[in-house]
């Protein structure tokens, strides 16, 4: 039975993005919000409001007791956490159901597995997901480095058991400089740590950042969304996603998405999810899996033509896919920016107030934001204040379609990342779509 | 949960309906348990660029009847939580104070449930009780003025 | 070859709707303007602005000699003509073809064809495209009349030759009014023209009116991009329109939409044009035909993933279309709410300054719209300030859809048609989708 | 049409990149038969909402370089139609008339071509010709300053 009153447990224009998902389903919302967050967007069209601390995020939104008793208080059915916050936490999304509400995502127990890396990386390669090839336990001698190399194929790398920071890291490009490079990261290691075990992995040295987008009901049926490209990162954060990724062809996709779904399947995972691998030379490397919805999924949205959070809210009340994987079809190709407020040279955070806000409009633009003329925003929580989503029928299309919208964008009063993004999109190297994961860095690195 | 409590959303509606209407400040409004106070002051609109995206007026919060002026009152005890206010330690008995009386700094003035756990609310310094700006069982946010103490 | 530069001979939300396609197109742009417009957003925002006139739209937006100057001294390959204003002027179209631009739409003679209404029903009678069935000359006689009402099928209409205004005017439901009829149609001609000729049509009483969206290039191709149903107007202005029209099957729109397509390809019509149809228990009735851009085509593009201004331009710079008619898919519904500057009971104009501009955003949310913070409607022009495009995979999820966007929408300073909007898209009838081109008016009636 | 009258944006651009680098409020340029003055007075900025959606800067209107404080002052002589202003009757021959000439009223001071046609500018009152505010060839918009008579 679908929920009257959803609980938004965030802020922001993910809170926003959930409270829209709602209205267009005739849920009605509860916004809840810390005394820094009162004249948010998401606050003010809120059906109700409550709220929940004062601004330090650990008393407000990351408060379980207070957000359960807000649900109560205001007869919530369901609780939506977004991303962020406490939406990967495990313990949360069980008080959740412990007190009678809907959480709206996977179960504890999913979330739990996928929040450790070590039992996430167990369980991905269990259910049939690509991991990183690597030495079952230590390599002791130059023997079982030279037939652990040959098998993993080269360039490896020799980490440290104890590692960690690069100290006690090797790679070795073939056999010649195997022996040398194990024994150097030995000595470093035993140096470093005290302990000179070491193990062995593939050694990725331009991998792409790929991810599938896994939609799974509570009866078994799972399909995926096709990927996004989000390799374009700084200091491990996204700045632009893309998809579908410029690297990958029909059948490349076809093949690791029916893979994802498999594993999916097996794990009994169910609501949202997205599956994170290192892709180079057409292979792919499990990471990571989130198990929530992403910054970067309107891109997804764009393509396939299917609302994430309605679909989240719908598999949360018990309702089925509906579709199979055939009948979701990939029109055109999406483009994401992140808008931060932060100076686009130095990236330091500038909060305050929006003196003037003007978003782009037009086809196939999309803004996500909760920014308003006048608004002020938080000094405390993430500084990015607005995601900017293009559509076009082609690659091409929508990078002349992100220029035009960026040059359309106003936000004044504070700084932010738009000189950087109109930047970016002018460069030869992202316009081929020739990057990977370290490539914005030394970008940034040559034009700031 | 078994025992949610559900609040009147359209009565509180309804009375800032009212408020509106009749150009009053305040309502004060009770019907066997249930009671409710509505008020509202010259709300902090921002002129110049003020109206922002929204209906102020379309999201009346359902915990939100207090008179916003009341938090900025000097001698305003506001709520360290969000939960429900009760101002007695059990149904039926007295209440902790009343107004005018003197009560002591540290003395329990009323208690907010959260959570199933009953949390004491305590002066936070000695004077005159002359305002009790809850009723018994509201839902209160973080940061409501609940008593004003002078 | 692809066009360098395109003149804009337009104002408001349409110039800067083509500005965008241009600019998405790596093509350079000229806003012209009056001293009226010099802050418009288009103007702003293009390559290039020229004022060519003062605020009168005679002396500037209509004043062809200062726009083809315009064109000379800017250097501009070719022009595009919006809607309204000069778009449907066949001299204005020759003069741009014999000053050696190009004119981004169709050939001066089907402007000049089409622009003459009973030039433009013999035309597309003569293309097959259904007209009203009607009498071929007076009738003159009951037994004529007789004959005439029976080949044509009740009710039927008893119009004077010489007439208008409603004069001499009678509707016969059946053979035994119908003699009736004829003698006080007669009569009242006789009385109010001098002249008692009359002649006989069928009789629509709830008619919708339905349009289809054709796209033609220059070597023949022709397809269409489906209906739109527009039958809620006021005043003989759309209000709100939706595709596809909820009174249509995907056979009728096929069979419509071909026969649509033939009469195109007979008339060698090339560019985008729109067939305006009235529809009744199934049946089509030619009316007009646009021969340029309509205000309402963002709701085709929802359905389509169709740029029409680009599709335009390309033709127009001698491209070919590149797809068929069954590689066009219909996706989904849209809607489009006309925002007016004007009092939503009384219907006054509100020009005057925008003290504040919110737009909402989100999933499946456009807006067309010059308005920005601070900017001053001008007195001089149309009253429509914005269009708020909605798309969904249902036409329920339109119309929740379009209430959310609705519920954000936030322009202060001036009146609008917001409120009007608010409340027509909860009315029964508009979500059953069951008017016709009078309901609107009567809604209205009621509701100020 | 076979002599468009092309004019080099990307000098008027580079001009005003100019202008605002060095802080100048004028820069007149020549080379050959190419004149350019651009200049730019404080811009109208609206300061409360102003920016407004666009970069003003970004969109340096080829025709606009007159300064635009010239078309409010009250000698202003301004453009009737967008055209090419031409200062002489020919190519070659003396001007209509020079700063610090007195010009009578109904006296022609320039031509504007527009659609191939010389409409004849005529002075609308007697008076020092003070400055002469486009060059020979220019384009001029509508209500574009022409020449200040004091």
């Amino acid at each position: 039975m679908m929920f009257e009153k959803v609980l938004i447990a965030n802020r922001g224009e993910i809170a926003l993005r959930i409270h829209r998902a709602c209205r267009e389903m005739g849920i009605r919302t509860v916004a809840v919000h810390s005394t820094a967050d009162n004249d948010a967007m998401h606050v003010r069209l809120a059906d109700e409001a409550v709220c929940i601390g004062p601004p330090s995020a650990r008393d407000s939104y990351l408060n379980k007791a207070a957000i359960l008793t807000a649900a109560t208080i205001t007869g919530a059915d369901a609780i939506h956490p977004g991303y962020g916050f406490l939406s990967e936490n495990a313990d949360f999304a069980q008080m959740v159901e412990e007190h009678g509400f809907v959480f709206i995502g996977p179960t504890p127990d999913h979330i739990r597995m996928m929040g450790d890396k070590i039992t996430a990386k167990q369980a991905a390669k269990r259910a049939g997901l690509p991991v990183v090839p690597g030495s079952e336990g230590s390599i002791d001698s130059e023997e079982q480095a030279l037939s652990s190399a040959a098998e993993i194929g080269y360039p490896v790398l020799i980490k440290a058991t104890a590692g960690g920071g690069g100290k006690g890291m090797k790679v070795a490009r073939n056999a010649d400089e195997l022996v040398e490079s194990w024994k150097l990261a030995r000595n470093e290691a035993k140096a470093a740590f005290g302990n000179a075990d070491v193990y062995m992995e593939k050694y990725l040295g331009h991998p792409r950042h790929i991810e599938m987008q896994i939609l799974a009901d509570n009866y078994g049926a799972v399909v995926h969304l096709g990927e996004r490209d989000c390799s374009l990162q700084r200091k491990h954060q996204k700045v632009l996603e893309e998809a579908p990724s410029p690297a990958l062809n029909a059948d490349q996709r076809a093949r690791i998405g029916k893979t994802a779904c498999d594993a999916i399947a097996k794990l009994g995972y169910r609501n949202a999810g997205t599956i994170e691998f290192l892709y180079e030379n057409g292979e792919f490397y499990f990471i990571e899996m989130n198990t929530r919805l992403q910054v970067e999924h309107p891109i997804t949205e764009a393509i396939t033509g299917i609302d994430l959070v309605r679909e989240q809210i719908r598999i949360a009340a018990g309702a089925p896919l509906g579709y199979t994987q055939d009948e979701i079809r990939f029109q055109g190709h999406a483009m994401e920016c992140r808008v931060n407020a932060e100076d686009p040279e130095t990236f330091t955070p500038s909060p305050g107030r929006v003196a003037d806000y003007h978003s782009p409009g037009g086809l196939g633009v999309r803004v996500d934001s909760g920014l308003y003329s006048g608004y002020r925003i938080p000094p405390h929580y993430d500084s990015m204040i607005a995601k900017l989503i293009v559509h076009g029928n082609t690659r091409n299309e929508a990078i002349l379609r992100l220029r035009r919208a960026l040059g359309e964008y106003v936000i004044e009063g504070v700084k932010t990342t738009l000189p950087l993004h109109r930047k970016l999109v002018h460069d030869d190297d992202f316009v081929n779509g020739d990057y990977d994961i370290h490539w914005l860095e030394k970008w940034v690195a040559r034009n700031t | 949960m078994g025992n949610k409590t559900p609040i009147d959303s359209e009565l509180v509606r309804t009375l800032a309906g009212l408020l509106d209407e009749t150009n009053l400040t305040e309502i004060e409004y009770g019907v066997g348990d249930v009671k409710i106070r509505v008020a509202r002051t010259a709300a902090p609109v921002t002129v110049h660029h003020g109206p922002a995206p929204a209906l102020a007026a379309h999201a009346v919060s359902a915990t939100a009847v207090a008179a916003p002026g009341d938090a900025d009152h000097p001698g305003a005890v506001t709520s360290p939580m969000v939960g429900v206010a009760y101002l007695a330690p059990e149904p039926g008995s007295a209440k902790f104070c009343n107004p005018g009386d003197m009560v002591a700094e540290g003395q329990t003035i009323m208690l907010i449930e959260a959570m199933k756990t009953f949390n004491p609310i305590r002066a936070p310094r000695g004077g005159k009780l002359s305002r009790i700006l809850v009723t018994d069982g509201q839902p209160v946010e973080f940061g409501e003025p609940l008593m004003i103490i002078e």
